[in-house]
């Protein structure tokens, strides 16, 4: 099985994001950092294996994990029912708060509000996914490829308001852009989880209890509050 | 979160740009020989071979580079076949080239006159001393700036080889422009770089078309 | 033994039927002068007799053998049987020089020596020693001409196969190769060559032939045909070629 | 690997497919037809215009066939708007498309007046035309007839190149692929749809645009002597 | 006051001088014939008159109106001139009765149905009323000649240049086309042609004109020029082109 691969290997590979602050985006070195980079981390030293760090969009992470190509994809991935019928998640990593962003003086008070109005949204986050279900039919949705796709278009104007994680929208203010998203209302909290093939239970078992004891003994704590600058929230 | 300095992009880019470059001249240099061997095909007289590379053509001047590149990784992938991102990479991108230059050299070879054909058959040549002695050396002449005008394509070919994981410099330009929210100072470099590349190839192109219509000539 | 003896020979590009049963034999050392309006099928039977068409009925021999269509066969035709045409073809690429040697050397497997030696000598024969290293481009349109001719006699042919040699050169330069041609006629060359050059053929020509149709509707001695034309369509096309 | 293709979802998704080859056929038809004119229109300018718009052209030509048709479409739709223009992404991405295709097909067409005989604007002259009435009664159609299977061959060739608008949210067919994998992660089943989609238009498309050349270039193919 | 006057005309290509210092009056009427060697600048010369070429000195009058190098000025003289090439020049994407109508539409603006009847009347001048439909590449040579003849004389010139206008064709299309000329003569055209065909020169033209190196060497009535040829240049010539 998956599990006794990897530690017969001594290497786990595992896909991450580099687009995505700050979940995962790059330093100066052009090398992958982030939130979804230490959980990597996390887990290679739990199962005593090499970390390879793998890089991936939401284009072809699903891909690379199917192909036998990484073992995890760690990449702020929301579930839902359909991805569930492709591949397993392990219990939730990561808290994700994802709302709906615009400048102070657009008015939107819930997803009634965005009748009319031009969203941006990465095409396949969990914010993708929600909003679809949330928004009234007149709500035009423009998916992007990529965050950086999301973030532009609400920068240069070509959408009203964008969904994104909370995160993600203090890491533009944080910037001090011309326009700053303000959070209108939130979508849902919907945490993030370690996606892997199907019918590996042995390797599930194993991430499941390595995030177990990461939240207890603290150190999923240190992690968020190094990414994410606040605590664990008790939820998860 | 890191700071990126204007110099910092620079760097990264450039070290970007490195793959890029690579990528071009490995898929230039293998598309060229498939390339070859595909032209042998087309213009030869086994009517089977010719239908067949035409299918190919076809297919890999069809589809977009991008879907070419995603299957020849990931689906080779299904079949249990582990393909590095590297050897997927160039795989697509040579068997794409191969498609075109096949293409481009093929019509080179028809703009022979006929008469060059007819006056070597009655001196007696064979098929293949035709090919090597009278009309390969002539079609080679007038194929290399449409050669080397087509590498410009293939160097912006590369660019979409980030769908399976090489960070070349169009890549590097999307994770920069996200770490540092300076699209638009991003863009403007890579857009940059790849016409510092391109250009001197689609100018001596142009250079070397000119000089084949003014001296017709050895 | 005829040297090329065509027999009931019949050519059509799709259904258009251009050769319809030509009956020629030509014996060794003759030179024949075929004359015919434009598309009467002049090149075309030219073309079979070089093996460039193939033929849909009849036959054709060369030296006693007969044309077959396959590549050894035909490369075997050709060297005994050369061709020149009207737009010289000659090769771009290469030196005049190495246009004659090419085929010797390819064809003939000469050592390149002794390909050089048959080149240096056809080329002094049509009177151009001295162009041997330049390229086509860079000789007139008879210079050009002149080469094609020392190409051809370089492989040794038995006959020669000129189709309107002259048509595509400026008045000026069409008596050079004529001059060229008229010296291979008198060395006992045997030559079939289509012309407008109608002084050209009545002094040099052994026979003329006259195509009309697909057909060949007149043959004779040239100063006979000149002066009686049997047909009103050979009658009409001497006087317009006056 | 044993991985089961499946194809449920196109029960579910097929007109995102749909809708996706529909924005795709909307792309080429106007990226086509205005990206030749404006194609005519620099070919006109680098070889009969004047000097300084010849120039201006030749600047742009190199411009566009030297950077990545996804940079080109970055900077129209993310960089306009920071001078004020402001487009949606379908008129971007048509824009982008005019304009690259415009690029190619200016140098295309040039070869192909550069190729009209000499003799063809000379009669054109001594017939007391003026340039321009030269350059469009005479020497236009067959300069295009010339190069219409290069033409064909590029427009196809920016077809395929659109698959890349779905980056600024363009509803074409590949962000019908993308858009369905990342509800159902069928993501093979996605994309080998979408490339054998994508063939097919190209074949659809580049027979279409040679036989409307074989119709309005008729003229001369008709019975050759 | 002539129709045509050159006066001390030089043109250049680069450093070779091609024409040297020209000067001729034609009057109206008259039918010139200009003949001289390959490159004695006979073609500069007519290209010259009509504005196609550039001069580097000297003038030209046509009609009365000096010809300057303006657009305006140049389209003027041009409907007062007509052309006629040696590779007639038809456009190949008009059919021969558009191709006789095009510029009447575009140049002189007529409506379509008066460009139309002039086009059939000058069609059935040249004697292919029949081939009106026609596409250049359904044509003869000797018939597109006359279709670029019936163009040229749509547009109501004063006078016609024609540079060999039968060096292109095959001889036994040339009587048809200088059948057209004939007559275009006796009508009263004033015509300046370039040809090699000496005897047609005789027949038709009321003067000779004699070209050599750029410039004109002899001038006179043809029956005399060729009795008496006062140049050893111009006897050579004409020996040359008996
Ligand atoms: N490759 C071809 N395909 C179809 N028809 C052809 C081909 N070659 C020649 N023909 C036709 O065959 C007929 C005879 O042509 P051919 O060239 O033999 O005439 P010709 O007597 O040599 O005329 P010319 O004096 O013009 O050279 C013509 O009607 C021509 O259209
Ligand atoms: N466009 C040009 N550029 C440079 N030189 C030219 C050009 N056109 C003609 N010449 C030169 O000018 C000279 C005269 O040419 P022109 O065509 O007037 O001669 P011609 O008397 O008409 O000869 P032909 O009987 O061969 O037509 C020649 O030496 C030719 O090389
Ligand atoms: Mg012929
Ligand atoms: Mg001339």
């Amino acid at each position: 099985d998956a599990l006794s691969d990897i530690t017969s290997k001594g290497t786990i590979r595992i896909a991450v994001p580099q687009d995505f602050p700050p979940f995962g985006s790059v330093g100066t070195d052009m090398k992958p950092q982030g939130y979804d980079i230490d959980m990597a981390g996390l887990i290679a030293d739990k199962l005593g294996v090499k970390l390879e760090l793998v890089p991936v969009t939401s284009a072809n992470r699903i891909p690379y994990l199917q192909t036998g190509k990484v073992d995890l994809v760690i990449s702020s991935m929301g579930k839902n029912a359909e991805r569930e019928a492709v591949i397993d998640f392990s219990t939730a990593y990561a808290p994700f708060y994802n709302g709906v962003f615009a400048p102070a003086d657009t008015k939107i008070g819930g997803a009634a509000d965005l009748a009319g109005k031009t969203v941006g949204v990465t095409r396949g986050s969990i914010e993708d996914l929600e909003l679809t279900k949330i928004a009234p039919a007149d709500a035009t949705l423009k998916r992007y490829e990529d965050n950086n796709g999301t973030i532009s278009a609400f920068l240069s104007g070509q959408v009203e308001a964008i969904a994104t994680g909370n995160v993600v929208a203090a890491a533009i203010v944080a910037r001090n852009p011309p326009k700053k998203p303000e959070m209108k209302f939130l979508i849902k909290n919907s945490p993030c989880y370690i996606g892997m093939n199907k019918d590996e239970p042995a390797l599930k078992d194993k991430v499941d209890a390595i995030i177990a004891e990461a939240k207890t003994d603290g150190d999923l704590n240190k992690i968020s509050e190094k990414w994410l600058g606040m605590d664990l929230p008790a939820d998860l | 979160m890191t700071q990126f300095t204007l110099s910092a992009i620079v760097m990264a880019l450039i070290h970007a740009t490195g793959w890029t470059v690579v990528l071009s001249l490995v898929s230039f240099a293998g598309g060229g020989l498939l390339g070859l061997v595909l032209l042998f095909a087309r213009i030869g007289k086994s009517r089977w071979l010719q239908i067949l590379v035409k299918g190919y053509t076809e297919l890999f001047q069809g589809t977009p580079l991008l879907m070419q590149l995603f299957l020849a990784f990931f689906g080779l992938g299904l079949f249990g076949i582990d393909v590095a991102p590297w050897v997927a990479a160039t795989v697509a991108l040579i068997l794409w080239t191969a498609a075109f230059l096949a293409e481009i050299w093929r019509g080179c070879v028809t703009a022979i006159p006929k008469g060059q054909w007819e006056a070597s058959a009655s001196l007696g040549m064979t098929y293949f001393e035709q090919m090597r002695h009278v009309v390969l050396p002539q079609a080679l002449k007038i194929s290399i700036p449409p050669t080397v005008g087509f590498s410009v394509q293939v160097v912006k070919g590369t660019a979409l080889t980030s769908i399976i994981g090489f960070v070349e410099v169009t890549k590097a330009g999307t994770i920069l422009a996200n770490a540092t929210f300076q699209p638009f100072t991003v863009y403007g470099l890579v857009a940059l770089i790849y016409f510092c590349l391109c250009f001197p190839l689609s100018y001596s192109a142009k250079v070397l078309e000119r000089k084949m219509n003014v001296a017709h000539r050895h | 033994m005829s040297l090329i003896a065509i027999d009931a020979l019949r050519k059509s590009y799709g259904s258009n039927e251009v050769l319809k049963g030509i009956d020629l034999k030509i014996e060794k050392g003759e030179v024949i002068a075929l004359i015919g309006k434009s598309g009467s099928g002049k090149s075309t039977l030219l073309r079979c007799i070089n093996g460039l068409e193939t033929i849909n009925e009849g036959a054709i021999t060369v030296g006693g053998q007969q044309l077959v269509n396959d590549e050894l066969h035909l490369r075997n035709l050709r060297q005994k049987v050369g061709m020149i045409f009207q737009q010289f073809n000659l090769f771009p690429h290469k030196t005049a020089g190495q246009n004659v040697m090419l085929a010797q050397q390819v064809v003939k497997k000469k050592p390149k020596a002794e390909a050089e030696a048959m080149a240096r000598r056809m080329m002094e024969r049509v009177g151009l020693a001295d162009k041997f290293d330049s390229y086509p481009d860079q000789l007139s349109g008879g210079q050009q001409q002149r080469v094609a001719i020392a190409r051809a006699l370089a492989m040794e042919p038995t006959a020669l196969l000129c189709d309107e040699v002259t048509s595509a050169l400026d008045p000026e330069l069409v008596a050079e190769v004529l001059q060229v041609v008229r010296d291979l006629a008198k060395e006992g060359m045997t030559l079939v060559m289509v012309t407008h050059e109608m002084a050209f053929a009545r002094d040099v020509c052994s026979r003329l032939v006259f195509m009309h149709q697909g057909r060949i509707h007149e043959v004779g001695r040239p100063e006979e045909v000149f002066a009686n034309p049997k047909t009103p369509e050979l009658r009409s096309f001497i006087g317009m070629a006056h | 690997m044993s991985y089961h293709f499946n194809f449920d979802w196109v029960a579910t998704y097929w007109p995102v497919f749909l809708s996706g080859i529909w924005m795709t056929i909307q792309l080429i038809l106007v990226g086509g037809i205005c990206g030749i004119a404006l194609g005519i229109f620099c070919a006109w300018a680098r070889t009969q215009g004047p000097r300084w718009l010849g120039w201006i052209v030749a600047i742009y030509v190199e411009l566009i066939r030297n950077t990545p048709f996804l940079i080109q479409l970055f900077f129209i739709f993310f960089g306009l708007p920071a001078i004020g223009v402001h487009m949606n992404e379908v008129a971007a991405a048509m824009l982008a498309m005019v304009i690259n295709l415009g690029a190619y097909s200016a140098e295309i067409i040039r070869a192909g007046i550069e190729a009209t005989p000499k003799g063809q604007f000379e009669a054109g002259a001594s017939l007391a035309m003026s340039p321009i009435q030269t350059f469009r009664h005479v020497v236009l159609v067959p300069a295009l007839q010339k190069i219409w299977p290069a033409l064909a061959s590029q427009v196809v060739i920016v077809m395929l190149g659109s698959s890349v608008v779905s980056q600024i949210a363009v509803q074409d067919l590949t962000y019908a692929a993308n858009f369905t994998q990342s509800r159902t992660f069928r993501a093979f089943e996605a994309y080998f749809a979408s490339t054998l989609i994508y063939l097919g238009l190209a074949i659809v498309l580049r027979f279409a645009l040679l036989r409307f050349g074989d119709m309005i270039f008729a003229t001369r193919r008709r019975a050759t002597r």
